[in-house]
This record gives structure tokens, C-alpha cells and sequence, in this order.
């Protein structure tokens, strides 16, 4: 049953006011003000999702909490409100945006300290807070897309945040642009399925009632539907073929990418899946299409991450990966381990981000892991947080992310994704791989760190490390939630989630213990080949980048996707616009005619303008001329 | 009582005395009292017509037409003024800008 | 028909006399009234070859104010400037008297009288519309003035010709509302009707009259009326401290005059004007038809003419008093300066006009007119 | 109204409305038009309009015109505009007008249309009946001509104040002229 709950709506008021203040306010008040307000606004926004979280756990399960603030769009039949609605899944999500959005806010204060544009910085970040909030919130299609399109905007702002630098401001439009390919998609999905629907007499695109209408789609169109909107998830997903923005989007600063690019916005085309569930099992070639993008992505990811020199390039590559598996955990039809993943991998990897904005900080923007080294003694806390995380992704049994990607490998397994699983479990090696690589290289060893730097390496400010242990904490024990089934308390988030994603039905029984150690013996196998190459000894990693030389610099060049699609979509478009139409339709034919009708009016007003004295009594006479031809018609009416 | 011809003949003739007015003065004010002359030849017109239709619209717009005269007077002297302090003169023919 | 020609006409030159009279009265009331209040002779010519003083007559200066003026007036050089409108410089005297005078017209000055076995209205010209007349020519007699000033090819003559037209048409304002809000209490434009109304007693001993339903329409009336008739304190198109003598400076003898006559007239009418709004008009107290009806219950009986003449000669008996009035106020007020004038004309006259238009209107919706 | 009255009258206001245009002193034309609008206002009171008559006479000869006078004082106008212009538009429009004229002379010169006399109120054109059908009928026409009123008058200071320049070169004289003064 659903409940009205008007409180929702304070959930996106808090953010928007603090984007009103930092926009109007902010740069008046200054830098107090907006470290006040900038934060407040989240944690009072997560106050309020807690309450009604605990509101909706205290009801029945399958309950929602909603509220319809005004009625948005009404053409015919067809309607669309302003309506948010507060179930399960979304309820999670919400937790996790304004929990994590919070900390890392919290977080940006210390770390942006010594950026002038602060108001600015914390206008887009709650913005962009507030977009993400609709966007989980929204009980419809259409208020998820103005959501969805919201972070993306803010994405962009952010990743140009600092615009004074032209390749930061091309990487931002970069993302925008690879964004709105994948946006397209989503239009045309949403467009499929209303007509599709509209077909059947039925206009909505809310997602109950489409849930309760979902059968009545072909399944030509549902899959039509489904792939489209996937292309939309793997703009916004960063998945193949669409991933190549996210990596570029590191320009950015460092919480913006733990907050946007890899706790928040980029999960948003697994929620919106998780979301349509419904619609993609009435199309199960496009649920195989979705698990082997997932899949694919995840090892591809990963396989790249291993070699990137560029600390937080390395964790873009690991969250397209981790992204990867949500996909492949949604694909399989195990929406609540995906989600479940989702969550846990907000708190690691966010955490794994600000670790690595602290190392940043503390080397005065030095992103280069060639240059860091035995900062272990030097960045404690920083250490051990990452060093947290770093087990959770590595999927080290007890931490979260062993949870959640284990069940993500079983549910592959089980529902007969023997390739699929055997992809992820590579790719749970290559994970281990580069992460420990990353820890090694960034914390021990012998110091590279560049001379200019060592006197002013500190650790970060308490504004920015309480952040960090908070989410230390939840990304260890975040997993508890979600333990195997008949274990303790068993799988709560997936019974949690279960009414509105439905439960994952396995299609055949394997022993989880057995998967779960296939996982885990892939993972050790990769911490023991970076301990190798980067402890025991450091020489081997050169001398293999240098024997396989081809394979490295593909790596190293990301397969030279961005090459491919320059030559491939940019040339030929760059080409088509400036040759064909710039020149030829442009100058001919449409100036031609603007041209020519500018002339043609030009050459009879010449004309026409001996006629404008500019005398009033010669246009009273025309005037009055006239009156009298109108005149004597009449007059001859009634005479004759 | 007049004969209603009579009535709109004397009309008439004022509203085309107004006409000229407007249209052979070269004097800003005059053409504007000619304008005034002609307002009150339809005025006439009006209250005649109304007199032998019996009704009284046509005074009330009779009124209505003079707080209209009034209003224009006012803006129109206005505008007048204005001009005359751009080009110190009232001769319409100096009034060119008013084209092209 | 021919007879009630002859007593209309009779009515109309009696009005026009008496209010000329009025006129010379004050002229008199300027020379001796003044002399009076600034405690100084005055006016002293009282005897011709000296056969007054022996008879003993007082020395009330008669001669030289109602003979001895208008004779040097009318025997002066009618001087015409150079460079004046001619035509229109010999007008604007007569431009500016003529609605005055045939304003008397419409003034009530008694009840009915029987003349030949018919009974005819005391008043020159029974208009049913009369409050609407008066307005139209006291609007149209700014044009004289205007014109005087104008037309005699003088800067000075023309700012007194500019002041007194726009010092007119404002306070014409204040006049047209005081005299709206009474149309609205006695719901009728007969001046007569007005009077008539004003008849009768309230507890049969306070007089109905028109200032105890409208005081603050009678102050309106009374200001603006002053600053119509352009008197002291309202006398700047004339305010020879600044401009010699306004919009007749550049007139003489007769003209001159008439316009002196002109300021005067005005001033008589609205001292009529005032009378029979307010002040009962020919009204006397407790006089009615059949004769007195005093308070006590006492009755005099009074025959129907000796009625009617008793009402005329309240009627004058008032004006003159009103006039007497208008010129202690001369004699008593300094002038105003030229913006406290347009001041008190439209933020203080109109606004309370138009305050008691409303209350007016309020209390005539809510208790119906006096009628 | 007799006839002989009405042909009186009727002269006169042609006369006058001539006198309008024909007269070279623009004062002059004013004194014609307002002769004229006079003459108008009594064959309202003829045709039985008597509130209008009177209101014409107060509003528009006593009150517009006035103001007419005050601009033509104000810009005190050469009484005769220099010859020139061409000319030929004024004669076509000598020849337009005479021809509007001639038009309307034949239109009315027709014989009386059937006009159903509709019946005479007793109080036909009295303050009430006037304002009964202007306060029922037009109140809306009536409210809005108020507002009219305003906005002319707003328009109209706006329009005729001087610019602003003008006063700051007066208010620069000001300190010069006290010290004048003062000296």
C-alpha cells in the first residue's frame, strides 16, 4: 500500500535551497557561509530520509511512502506529475545519495579550502544533489529523465569546474556530449514505451502503473524499449560502448569524482534498470545483452586499469568495472545483488576516491603514482581508510564488497552464465591486481615523491578524514546487511529490496561456498602478482611493460577506443558539418535565401518609400482619399 | 423640430471644414483644433441621430467622446510642446522624421 | 405670453440692476470699509459746494465713490498700447463681464409673486438645469481675462492673463464638487428647488438651511468663489507688487472699469450664490405662506405679496451681509504666494471636495436626498 | 427650436468653424473654435441634449480649449508661418475635402430615412436619465475612461517635462546665481 508522506518533498527542498543561497547569497556571505550552508543542507536532507526510511521499514513491506506535488504536464490523455515516491529500492538509494553525498560534502570543505570559487563549487554540487534526489525519487518516467539529464548537467559543470583550463573544459563537454548520445537512447526508449502502451490505450509513463500494464507490450517493443534505454544506461553507466567520458572526467575535482563519478550519478542506469525490472524480464535478449555488456565492461575495465600511472584514472577504469558487475548482477535478473553492490560500492569507492583526493592534497595535486611512494607513515588515517576500502573492492571475505560481488558471481553462475561468471571472476583478479598495484606504488616502497613537495606533506585536516572514517566503517561492515542465505540473518537487503525488484530465482543450485572461493582464490592470486611486481620486486613490472611491449602500450593507450571513435564518429561528423553543410546548404543555399528576400523587400521599399513623405498631412490625405473611394462605393449603393 | 437632414447637412459641413483644416494648415495647433471640429461634428451628428432614435446612447457617447478629446488634448499638446522645444518650430512640414 | 415677456423682463433688469448695485456697493465698501479697518479717513467727500456739511450729513466720502469715480473713469483716454490685438483688446472687457451678468439670471430672488392673476417664479430665467448654467459661464468667463491679458501685447499683462485663467480653471475644480455635493443632498439643478428646500425648520426652531447639511461644502464654495472672483487673498493675476496691474494694466477708462466692474459683479454672485446654496436664499425664518410661525406656536399672519417682498428683501438683506463678509476678508487676509495658491487649490480644496462628494453620496444612498 | 433660430445658429457655426481655418493668428482660430463649439453646444440643448449642451460648454470650451490657449501662449507662435511647402498636396486636398463635402451634402440631402421615433422619454436627456444609462449600461466604458484620464495625464507631464539635461544646466546656473545674489 502506498501512504502519503508530504515529507518527501523536503528531502529536495533542503538541496535546493542551498543551491539558491550559494547562488545568490553564496559569494556575498563568503566562505563561512558557504561551508555552513553547502554541507548543512545534505545532512539535514539525510536527516530527513532517515526518518522516512525508518518510516517505510516500520510498514508493511512492498509499502511506499509518495506525494504528488502539482500536476506537471496534462496533453490529452496523457498526464505526468510532479509525484515522488518512496519505496524500497528507492528508499536505499536515497540513503545512499544524501548519506554519502553528506560526508563527501563535508569532505569538499577541507578539501577545497584553498579554491577561491567555493560558492560556485557547492551551487553544483547541490545541485547536482538535488538532481540525483529527483531523479531516485521520481514516480514516473519523465521526472526520472529530468533527474537524469540534472546530473548530468551538473557532471559537466563539475568536470569543468575549473574551466580555465581548455583541456578540463573539452573533457567536460566531452562527458556532456557522449552523455547525450546515451540521453537520446533513453528518449527513444521512453518514447517506445509510451507508445507501446498508448498502442494498448493506456497513457503513463508511471511506474506503477506501467508495472501494472507491462504485460500488455509486445515483446518486440519491450525489447526495443529495453535496448534503447540501455543505451541510455551506458552513457550515464559509462559501459561500453559509451565509457569513454568517465575516465576523462577525473579532471574534476576529486570529491565531485568520489560523489558524481563514482558513488552517485554513474550508478543511475543500474537503478533505472532495477527500476524497469519489469520491463526488461518481458525481454530476456535484452537482460543477456545488458549481463554481457556488464561482464565485458567489468573485465575490459579492469584489464585497462592495470597499467594507468594516473592514481585516480585507476579508480575511474576500477568503477567502470564495478559498474560492469552491477550490470552483470541485472542482467542476470539479480536486481537486488546489483543494487546491493550499487550500495556497497558508493561506500568503497567513494572512500577509495577521497583517500585518494587526501593523497592528492597531501602532494599538492600530484596525480602521478610514478611520483607518490611510502606515504604510508606520512598519511596514516589516509592509509588505513584506503587500505579499508581496498579489501571491500578486493571482495577480502568479511568486508562488503565480498558480499555483494559474490552474490553478484553466484547469481551469474547459478542462472547459467557459466562465461559470464568466469569473465567476472577474471576480472575480480585483475581487481585485485590493480589495486593492491595502486596501494603498493602510492604507499610503500621507497619514496618518489618529488622534492618540492615532501615539506608540506600532511595529513588532511579532520574536516576531511572524519569523512573518511565514517565511510571506512560502513564500507567494512556495509556489507553485514546482505549476508548469504541461512547465514545469521541471511540476505535482509535482498528480502528488503525483494517486493519491488522481485527475488532472483536461480536457475539450478550450486554450492555458494565453492563460487565464493573461486572468487576469492582469483583475487589472492592477483594480490600475490602485485605484491610480486611492486614489493618483492619492483624491476619486474618494467621489465614486463617492456617484453610486452604491444599488449602494455594497448593498455596503456585504453585500447585506442578514443582514437577509434575520433575516427570513426568525430571526423566524419567534424567533416559532414564544416564541408558539406557549413559551406554548401549554409552559405548557398540558406544565406542565398535570407540574402535574397533581404534584398527583395530592400529593392520595393526603395520603391515603396517615395510614397513616405514623412509629411502627416500627406498621409492624412492618402488616408482620406481612401475613405472617400469607400465612401462613394456606399454612396452609389444607396444612390443607385 | 429641425428636419434631421438639416442637422446632419450642418454637421457635415463642419466635419469638411475640420477636413480641410487638417489637411491645408501647416500649423500644428490649428490642424489639431480642426481635428477638435470635427470631433464635434460627428458629436452633432450623434446627438441628433439620438434625438430622433429616442434613445440616449448617443449622448452617453456624446460624454465618452469628450473625455476622450479631453485625454488627447492633453497628450497631444504634450507631444507638441516636446517637439517644438526639439525644433523650435509648429510648421507640420518641418515635421519629417516620421519616414524611411 | 407678451405679458409674461414683460415681467420676465422686468425680473431681468431688476436682477442685473441690483447686482450692479451690488457691485458699486462694494466699491463703496472698498473705499470706506478699508478706510475702516486700517482705521484712516478714506473716502471723504461727502458734500457738493459744501451743502452736505451743512447739513450736517456725515462724511461718508457718497460722492466721490459713486459719482466722482465712475465719471473719471468713463471721461478717461481710452488708451490701446501699440502692437495690441485691437479687436481683441477692446473685447476681452466685455468677454469678461458678460457671463457674469447673464449668471444673475438664474439666481432665485424671492418666492412667487401674482401679477395679473398669474403667478410667476421670482427669478429671471426659471431654468430647470440653473446649477449646470452657472457652472458653463463662470467656465466660459475665464476667456476675457485671458484674453485681456493677451491681447494688450504686455509681458506683465500676459502673466496675469496666464495666472488668472489657470488660477480660474483650478479652483473651478473645487467649486464644480462643493456645488455637486449639494446637487446630490437637494437631488435637483433648480436654484429655485434649492431654496424652497431650505424652507421649514428643524424642531421648529433651527432653519433648514443648506450650511448645517453641507458646512464644508460651503467652505469650498466660499474659497473657491473668492479665488474665482481673483479677490484678495487670491488677487495675483492683478498683484500689482509684481505684475503693475495683471491682465488689465494696459487698460484704461472704460474698459478698466469693466473689468473692475467684472471683479465686482463676480463677487456679488457669489455672495448670491453662496446665499442661495446655503443660506436659505430668500428664506426668511418661520416665515412661510401664511405668514410667521415662531417657534412658541405664535402665528402672524402675512399677506401673499407682502410674503413675497419680505423674501426679496431677505435675499438682499443675506447677500449683503455674504458680500459685507467677502470684503472683511479682503481687507483682512495677506496674498498668497503663486505656488501656496495652486497648493491649497488641488491638494487642499479638490481633495476635500472630492472627500465630501463621496461622504455625500454615502449618506444620500443611505438616507435618501433632503428632498 | 424655431427655425429661423436654427438657421441663425447653424450660419454662425459655419461662419465661426471657417474662422477656424481660414484665420492667420492661431489665437484667433481658438476664439473661432471655441465660438464655434459653444454654438454646438446649443443645438444640443436644441436636440434636447441638455446635460451634454452644458457639459460641452463647460468641459470643452471652458477647460480643454483653455489649455489649447496655454500652449499656443507657451510656444507664442509667428502668427504667420513662413510661405512654402509644396503645394501641390494642399491643393489636392482643397479639392478632397471640398469633394467629402459635396459627398456628404448628397448623402443627407437624401429624404429623411424612415427613422422609427422611438418614444420620448418625458425626462429625455436630464442628469438622471443620463446617468442612469451611463452608470448601468457603460459602467465598465465609464471606469475605464477614468483610467484613461490618468494615463493621459501621466503621459502627458512625462512628455512635456523638459529633458533632463536642461535641468542639470539649471541646476549648474543655481550656485552661480546665489553667489550673484550673495554678492
Amino acid at each position: 500500500m502506498t501512504v502519503e508522506f508530504p515529507a518527501l518533498a523536503l528531502i529536495l527542498a533542503f538541496p535546493a535551497l542551498g543551491v539558491l543561497f550559494n547562488l545568490f547569497l553564496g559569494p556575498r556571505y563568503g566562505r563561512r557561509s558557504v561551508n555552513l550552508v553547502g554541507p548543512g543542507v545534505m545532512f539535514a536532507a539525510f536527516a530527513v530520509a532517515a526518518w522516512s526510511f525508518l518510516e517505510l521499514i516500520s510498514m508493511a513491506p512492498g509499502s511506499a511512502l509518495a506525494v504528488t506535488l502539482w500536476r506537471w504536464i496534462a496533453a490529452g490523455n496523457f498526464h505526468a506529475d510532479i509525484g515522488l515516491k518512496l519505496d524500497a529500492l528507492s528508499a536505499l538509494m536515497v540513503m545512499v545519495v544524501t548519506g554519502v553525498g553528506a560526508l563527501i560534502h563535508l569532505y569538499s570543505v577541507g578539501y577545497m579550502e584553498h579554491d577561491e570559487d567555493i560558492a560556485r563549487y557547492f551551487t553544483y554540487l547541490n545541485l547536482f544533489a538535488f538532481s540525483m534526489l529527483v531523479l531516485v525519487l521520481a514516480d514516473n518516467l519523465l521526472l526520472m529523465f529530468v533527474g537524469w539529464e540534472g546530473v548530468g548537467l551538473c557532471s559537466y559543470l563539475l568536470i569543468g569546474f575549473w574551466y580555465t583550463d581548455r583541456q578540463f573544459a573539452y573533457n567536460g563537454r566531452k562527458a556532456f556530449v557522449v552523455n547525450r548520445v546515451g540521453d537520446a537512447g533513453f528518449m527513444l526508449g521512453i518514447f517506445t514505451i509510451v507508445a507501446a502502451l498508448a498502442h494498448e490505450g493506456v497513457w503513463t509513463l508511471e511506474f506503477s502503473q506501467l508495472q501494472m500494464h507491462a504485460q500488455l507490450i509486445s515483446p518486440v517493443m519491450a525489447t526495443a524499449a529495453c535496448l534503447l534505454l540501455l543505451v541510455g544506461a551506458t552513457g550515464k553507466s559509462a559501459q561500453i560502448p559509451l565509457y569513454v567520458w568517465l575516465p576523462d572526467a577525473m579532471v574534476g575535482p576529486t570529491p565531485v569524482s568520489a560523489l558524481i563519478h563514482a558513488a552517485t550519478m554513474v550508478t543511475a542506469g543500474v537503478y533505472m534498470i532495477a527500476r524497469l525490472h519489469f520491463l526488461y524480464q518481458l525481454a530476456p535478449v535484452a537482460m543477456e545483452v545488458v549481463a554481457a555488456v556488464g561482464a565485458v565492461t567489468a573485465l575490459y575495465a579492469a584489464a585497462i586499469a592495470i597499467v594507468q600511472p594516473d592514481i585516480k584514472r585507476v579508480l575511474a577504469y576500477s568503477t567502470i568495472s564495478q559498474l560492469g558487475y552491477m550490470f552483470l548482477g541485472v542482467g542476470v535478473g539479480a536486481f537486488g545483488a546489483g543494487i546491493f553492490h550499487l550500495m556497497t560500492h558508493a561506500f568503497f569507492k567513494g572512500l577509495l576516491f577521497l583517500c585518494s583526493g587526501a593523497v592528492i592534497h597531501a602532494l599538492a595535486g600530484e596525480q602521478d603514482m610514478n611520483k607518490m611512494g611510502a606515504l604510508r607513515k606520512k598519511l596514516p588515517i589516509t592509509f588505513a581508510t584506503m587500505l579499508t576500502a581496498t579489501f571491500a573492492i578486493t571482495a577480502v571475505p568479511g568486508f562488503s564488497g565480498y558480499f555483494s560481488k559474490d552474490l553478484i558471481l553466484e547469481s551469474t553462475f547459478t542462472s547459467g552464465h557459466a562465461w559470464l561468471w568466469l569473465l567476472g571472476v577474471i576480472a575480480a583478479g585483475f581487481t585485485a591486481f590493480y589495486m593492491f598495484r595502486l596501494i603498493f606504488m602510492t604507499f610503500y616502497g621507497n619514496s618518489r615523491v618529488e622534492a618540492d613537495k615532501l615539506p608540506h606533506l600532511h595529513e588532511s585536516p579532520p574536516v576531511m578524514t572524519i569523512a573518511l572514517i565514517i565511510l571506512a566503517v560502513l564500507a567494512a561492515l556495509g556489507g553485514w546487511i546482505g549476508l548469504p542465505q541461512g547465514f545469521l540473518w541471511g540476505d535482509a537487503i535482498g528480502r528488503f529490496l525483494a517486493p519491488v525488484v522481485g527475488e532472483f530465482v536461480p536457475a539450478f543450485h550450486a554450492s555458494a561456498a565453492m563460487l565464493s572461493m573461486a572468487a576469492t582464490g582469483a583475487g589472492a592470486l592477483g594480490f600475490a602478482l602485485a605484491w610480486l611486481c611492486y614489493i618483492r620486486a619492483p624491476e619486474l613490472a618494467g621489465w614486463i611493460a617492456a617484453h610486452a611491449r604491444a599488449s602494455y602500450q594497448l593498455l596503456l593507450h585504453k585500447f585506442y577506443v578514443d582514437e577509434l571513435y575520433n575516427l570513426l564518429v568525430t571526423r566524419p561528423l567534424f567533416f559532414v558539418s564544416t564541408t558539406v553543410l557549413g559551406r554548401a546548404v549554409d552559405t548557398f543555399a540558406i544565406d542565398g535565401m535570407v540574402n535574397g528576400a533581404g534584398l527583395a523587400v530592400e529593392s520595393t521599399g526603395r520603391l515603396a518609400r517615395r510614397v513616405e513623405s514623412g509629411n502627416v498631412q500627406h498621409y492624412a490625405l492618402l488616408y482620406l482619399l481612401g475613405a472617400l473611394g469607400i465612401a462613394a462605393y456606399y454612396l452609389y449603393r444607396v444612390l443607385a | 423640430m429641425i428636419s434631421l437632414n438639416y442637422m446632419m447637412l450642418l454637421s457635415g459641413a463642419l466635419f469638411s471644414i475640420g477636413v480641410a483644416g487638417v489637411l491645408l494648415r501647416r500649423n500644428v495647433l490649428v490642424m489639431f483644433m480642426s481635428i477638435e471640429l470635427m470631433l464635434n461634428a460627428v458629436n452633432l451628428a450623434f446627438v441628433s441621430l439620438g434625438n430622433r432614435l429616442g434613445t440616449m446612447d448617443a449622448q452617453v457617447i456624446v460624454f465618452f467622446v469628450m473625455t476622450v478629446a479631453a485625454a488627447e488634448a492633453a497628450v497631444g499638446l504634450a507631444i507638441i510642446i516636446s517637439i517644438f522645444r526639439n525644433r523650435e518650430s509648429v510648421n507640420v512640414d518641418d515635421f519629417t522624421l516620421l519616414k524611411w | 405670453m407678451t405679458i409674461d415677456f414683460v415681467v420676465y423682463a422686468i425680473f431681468a433688469v431688476a436682477m442685473l440692476l441690483v447686482g450692479l448695485h451690488l457691485a458699486l456697493f462694494l466699491l463703496y465698501f472698498e473705499r470706506k470699509g478699508s478706510a475702516l479697518i486700517h482705521d484712516r479717513v478714506g473716502a471723504n467727500r461727502a458734500a457738493i459746494f459744501g451743502l452736505g456739511k451743512r447739513l450736517g450729513m456725515p462724511n461718508l466720502g457718497i460722492v466721490n465713490t459713486l459719482l466722482a469715480d465712475p465719471v473719471k473713469m468713463f471721461t478717461k483716454e481710452d488708451f490701446v498700447p501699440d502692437g495690441a490685438d485691437k479687436f481683441l483688446h477692446a473685447l476681452a472687457p466685455f468677454i469678461a463681464l458678460f457671463p457674469v451678468l447673464v449668471t444673475f439670471a438664474v439666481i432665485p430672488f424671492g418666492d412667487t409673486i401674482d401679477i395679473a392673476g398669474r403667478t410667476y417664479q421670482l427669478q429671471a430665467a426659471n431654468l430647470n438645469v440653473a446649477v449646470l448654467y452657472v457652472l458653463a459661464t463662470i467656465g466660459v468667463g475665464v476667456y476675457g481675462v485671458a484674453l485681456g491679458g493677451w491681447a494688450s501685447n504686455n509681458r506683465w499683462s500676459l502673466l496675469g492673463g496666464i495666472r488668472a485663467s489657470a488660477q480660474m480653471i483650478s479652483y473651478e475644480i473645487a467649486l464644480g464638487l462643493a456645488i455637486i455635493s449639494m446637487v446630490m443632498t437637494y437631488g435637483t439643478l433648480d436654484l429655485q428647488e434649492v431654496v424652497r428646500m431650505q424652507g421649514g425648520t428643524w424642531l421648529g426652531v433651527i432653519p433648514r438651511w443648506g450650511i448645517l447639511i453641507q458646512p464644508l461644502a460651503f467652505v469650498l464654495l466660499l474659497t473657491a468663489g473668492v479665488a474665482e472672483s481673483k479677490r484678495v487673498p487670491f488677487d495675483l493675476p492683478e498683484s500689482e507688487s509684481e505684475l503693475i496691474l495683471g491682465y488689465f494694466t494696459e487698460y484704461s477708462g472704460g474698459k478698466q472699469a469693466t473689468f473692475m466692474l467684472t471683479d465686482l459683479a463676480e463677487q456679488a454672485l457669489v455672495a448670491m450664490l453662496l446665499v442661495t446654496f446655503f443660506l436659505g436664499g430668500w428664506q426668511l425664518p418661520y416665515l412661510y405662506r401664511g405668514g410667521f410661525v415662531l417657534p412658541g406656536g405664535f402665528q402672524i399672519a402675512v399677506g401673499g405679496l407682502a410674503v413675497s417682498i419680505l423674501g426679496i428683501i431677505a435675499f438682499l438683506v443675506k447677500t449683503v451681509a455674504v458680500c459685507g463678509f467677502l470684503g472683511l476678508v479682503r481687507w483682512t487676509l495677506p496674498r498668497f504666494r503663486y505656488d501656496q495658491l495652486m497648493r491649497l487649490g488641488w491638494k487642499g480644496l479638490v481633495p476635500l471636495g472630492l472627500l465630501n462628494v463621496v461622504v455625500t453620496a454615502y449618506l444620500v444612498v443611505a438616507f435618501g436626498s433632503a428632498k | 427650436m424655431p427655425a429661423w433660430l436654427f438657421i441663425f445658429f447653424g450660419a454662425l457655426a459655419i461662419v465661426a468653424a471657417f474662422g477656424v481655418i481660414v484665420q492667420r493668428n492661431p489665437v484667433h482660430c481658438l476664439l473661432s473654435l471655441v465660438l464655434t463649439l459653444l454654438v454646438i453646444a446649443v443645438l444640443f440643448i436644441a436636440e434636447g441634449a441638455v446635460v451634454v449642451g452644458f457639459l460641452q460648454a463647460i468641459i470643452y470650451a471652458g477647460a480643454i480649449m483653455v489649455i489649447f490657449l496655454f500652449v499656443v501662449w507657451l510656444l507664442n507662435i509667428p502668427g504667420t508661418p513662413a510661405p512654402g511647402g509644396q503645394l501641390a498636396p494642399k491643393f489636392i486636398g482643397a479639392i478632397a475635402a471640398s469633394a467629402l463635402g459635396s459627398m456628404l451634402f448628397a448623402f443627407f440631402s437624401e429624404p429623411e430615412a424612415a427613422v422609427r421615433a422611438g418614444a420620448m422619454a418625458a425626462d429625455y436627456g436630464s442628469i438622471s436619465s443620463l446617468a442612469r444609462v451611463l452608470f448601468a449600461d457603460y459602467l465598465i466604458a465609464f471606469e475605464v475612461t477614468s483610467v484613461l484620464l490618468l494615463a493621459a495625464m501621466v503621459g502627458a507631464v512625462a512628455l512635456a517635462r523638459p529633458p533632463k539635461n536642461l535641468d542639470a544646466k539649471r541646476d549648474a546656473e543655481e550656485p552661480r546665481r546665489d553667489e550673484a545674489a550673495a554678492g
